[in-house]
């Protein structure tokens, strides 16, 4: 695959409109639709809050980054932080039918891309997987 | 990739524009805004609209914010509508699934048809 | 000085774009009104235009890489290629009164920027420096 | 991200409006479309008229292409005026020193005036 961007910002939330700018232009350039360009950047926006809310828990001295890979059949993005690392286990959407405010950005995530994969096997914080195939 | 909240006193009660990006950096300040229409209305007032045409990116937390909204409306006895969803707003209501648990309309005159 | 933004795109004038996008926000964060902020991404945007027709040659397979710090007092900008290194005594904008295509972006850096500055002393390729008081 | 040209054949010669991001990567797009332009004007066009309101963004290509686009309208013996320059066009005019060298008007209607 070939790596179109790499980004690393703070994490504080005033940089997720940063994130949002650079990313688009990438994915449109990538072959997808307005619209599935606009929820696969809405996805990683949810990813990237979560990422400042229970990763790093409301610290914004960390940082977040962002690689973009594509190739013909795909794309791929990698968010990495050194945060704490999640319990994988129990990163669940609520149900839908719950209405309640919160809990939905995981199921943002599983509904827009193919592959969402949390690895905190390295030293130091979790590296978020996201996958989508081209339709 | 600021928020602008315009609110408008109209007899139904009150009439908010939303115009920018409601995210996570964003939304607490479409929640004041909100808290302040809640305190003012106190002759109870009987709707409460939302223009979001105007919005150019929501995501969960704005989402999270307008059931709060629908919540608060519910106990004080007035109808939440919102109308005018722009192209990304309709993207994040379909994600959510949202799209029968709100009150949405085309446009102004038909949200304040039937009020 | 606080680190703000990292941003690595390939050396293709598409990603101008990307750049210009991820930028502007930063710089306006950071303290400067819209209408400097719109010089100050112009004036990048030359710079990184000028890496890949003189440092890549229009070969798009390199990387142009931007990282942004902010101070109370200034923003400065470092831009880094892996292209050909230039000879820094001939890169000088044209007279503006030579009315002709081209030769303009050196001049928008030189008038936006208190610090234009091009370090060949690395291993391989350039890290221009730009900066920018408050005023 | 991209940019659009729409020509509009008028009596006094052509009416150019562009659209977008004029940069390295798009400048060649403009400088196609005017050779166009400038094939099509068989019985000599009087003026070229650009419409620069709607440009987000112009850096020092669109600039040179300008500059060419001038020089071709001076050996055709057409006039070129631009007008209604958006705040970013403005931005690189006046780094480029080059409100003096091209003929800038407010809006349309002042830029036919005359002609
Ligand atoms: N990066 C993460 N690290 C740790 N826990 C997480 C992470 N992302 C999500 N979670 C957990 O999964 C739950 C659901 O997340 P989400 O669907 O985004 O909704 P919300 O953040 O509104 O609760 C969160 O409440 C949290 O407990
Ligand atoms: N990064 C660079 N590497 C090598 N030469 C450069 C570089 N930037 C600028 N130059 C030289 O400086 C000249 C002026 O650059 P500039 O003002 O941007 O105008 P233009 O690119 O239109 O010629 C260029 O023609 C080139 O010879």
């Amino acid at each position: 695959m070939m790596e179109k961007m790499t980004l690393i910002v703070p994490s504080h939330p005033k940089y997720l409109y940063v994130i949002r700018s650079a990313l688009y232009p990438v994915v449109i350039g990538s072959g997808f639709s307005k619209k599935e360009a606009r929820k696969i950047v809405l996805a990683v926006d949810e990813a990237c809050s979560n990422i400042i809310k229970y990763a790093y828990e409301g610290d914004y001295s960390g940082t977040i980054a962002l690689k973009v890979f594509v190739d013909r059949t795909k794309l791929k993005l990698e968010l990495m932080d050194s945060g704490k690392k999640p319990d994988v286990t129990k990163i669940a959407p609520r149900k839908l039918d719950d209405i309640r405010p919160g809990g939905l950005g995981t199921h943002f995530m599983a509904e827009v891309f193919d592959r969402v994969e949390y690895d905190t096997s390295g030293a130091a914080g979790t590296v978020l997987t996201l996958e989508k195939t081209h339709s | 990739m600021k928020v602008e909240i315009v609110t408008e006193k109209i007899e139904l009660g009150f009439l908010l524009r939303l115009k920018g990006d409601v995210d996570m950096n964003t939304s607490s300040d479409v929640r004041n805004a909100l808290a302040k229409v809640f305190k003012q209305e106190s002759s109870g007032m009987k709707a409460l609209l939302i223009d979001l045409s105007q919005v150019r990116y929501m995501d969960s937390s704005g989402i999270a914010t307008l059931v709060e909204v629908m919540q608060n409306c519910v106990k004080k006895g007035a109808r939440l509508r919102l109308f005018e969803l722009s192209p990304p707003v309709r993207d994040v209501f379909e994600l959510a699934r949202l799209a029968s648990v709100f009150e949405i309309y085309a446009t102004f005159n038909d949200a304040v048809m039937g009020l």
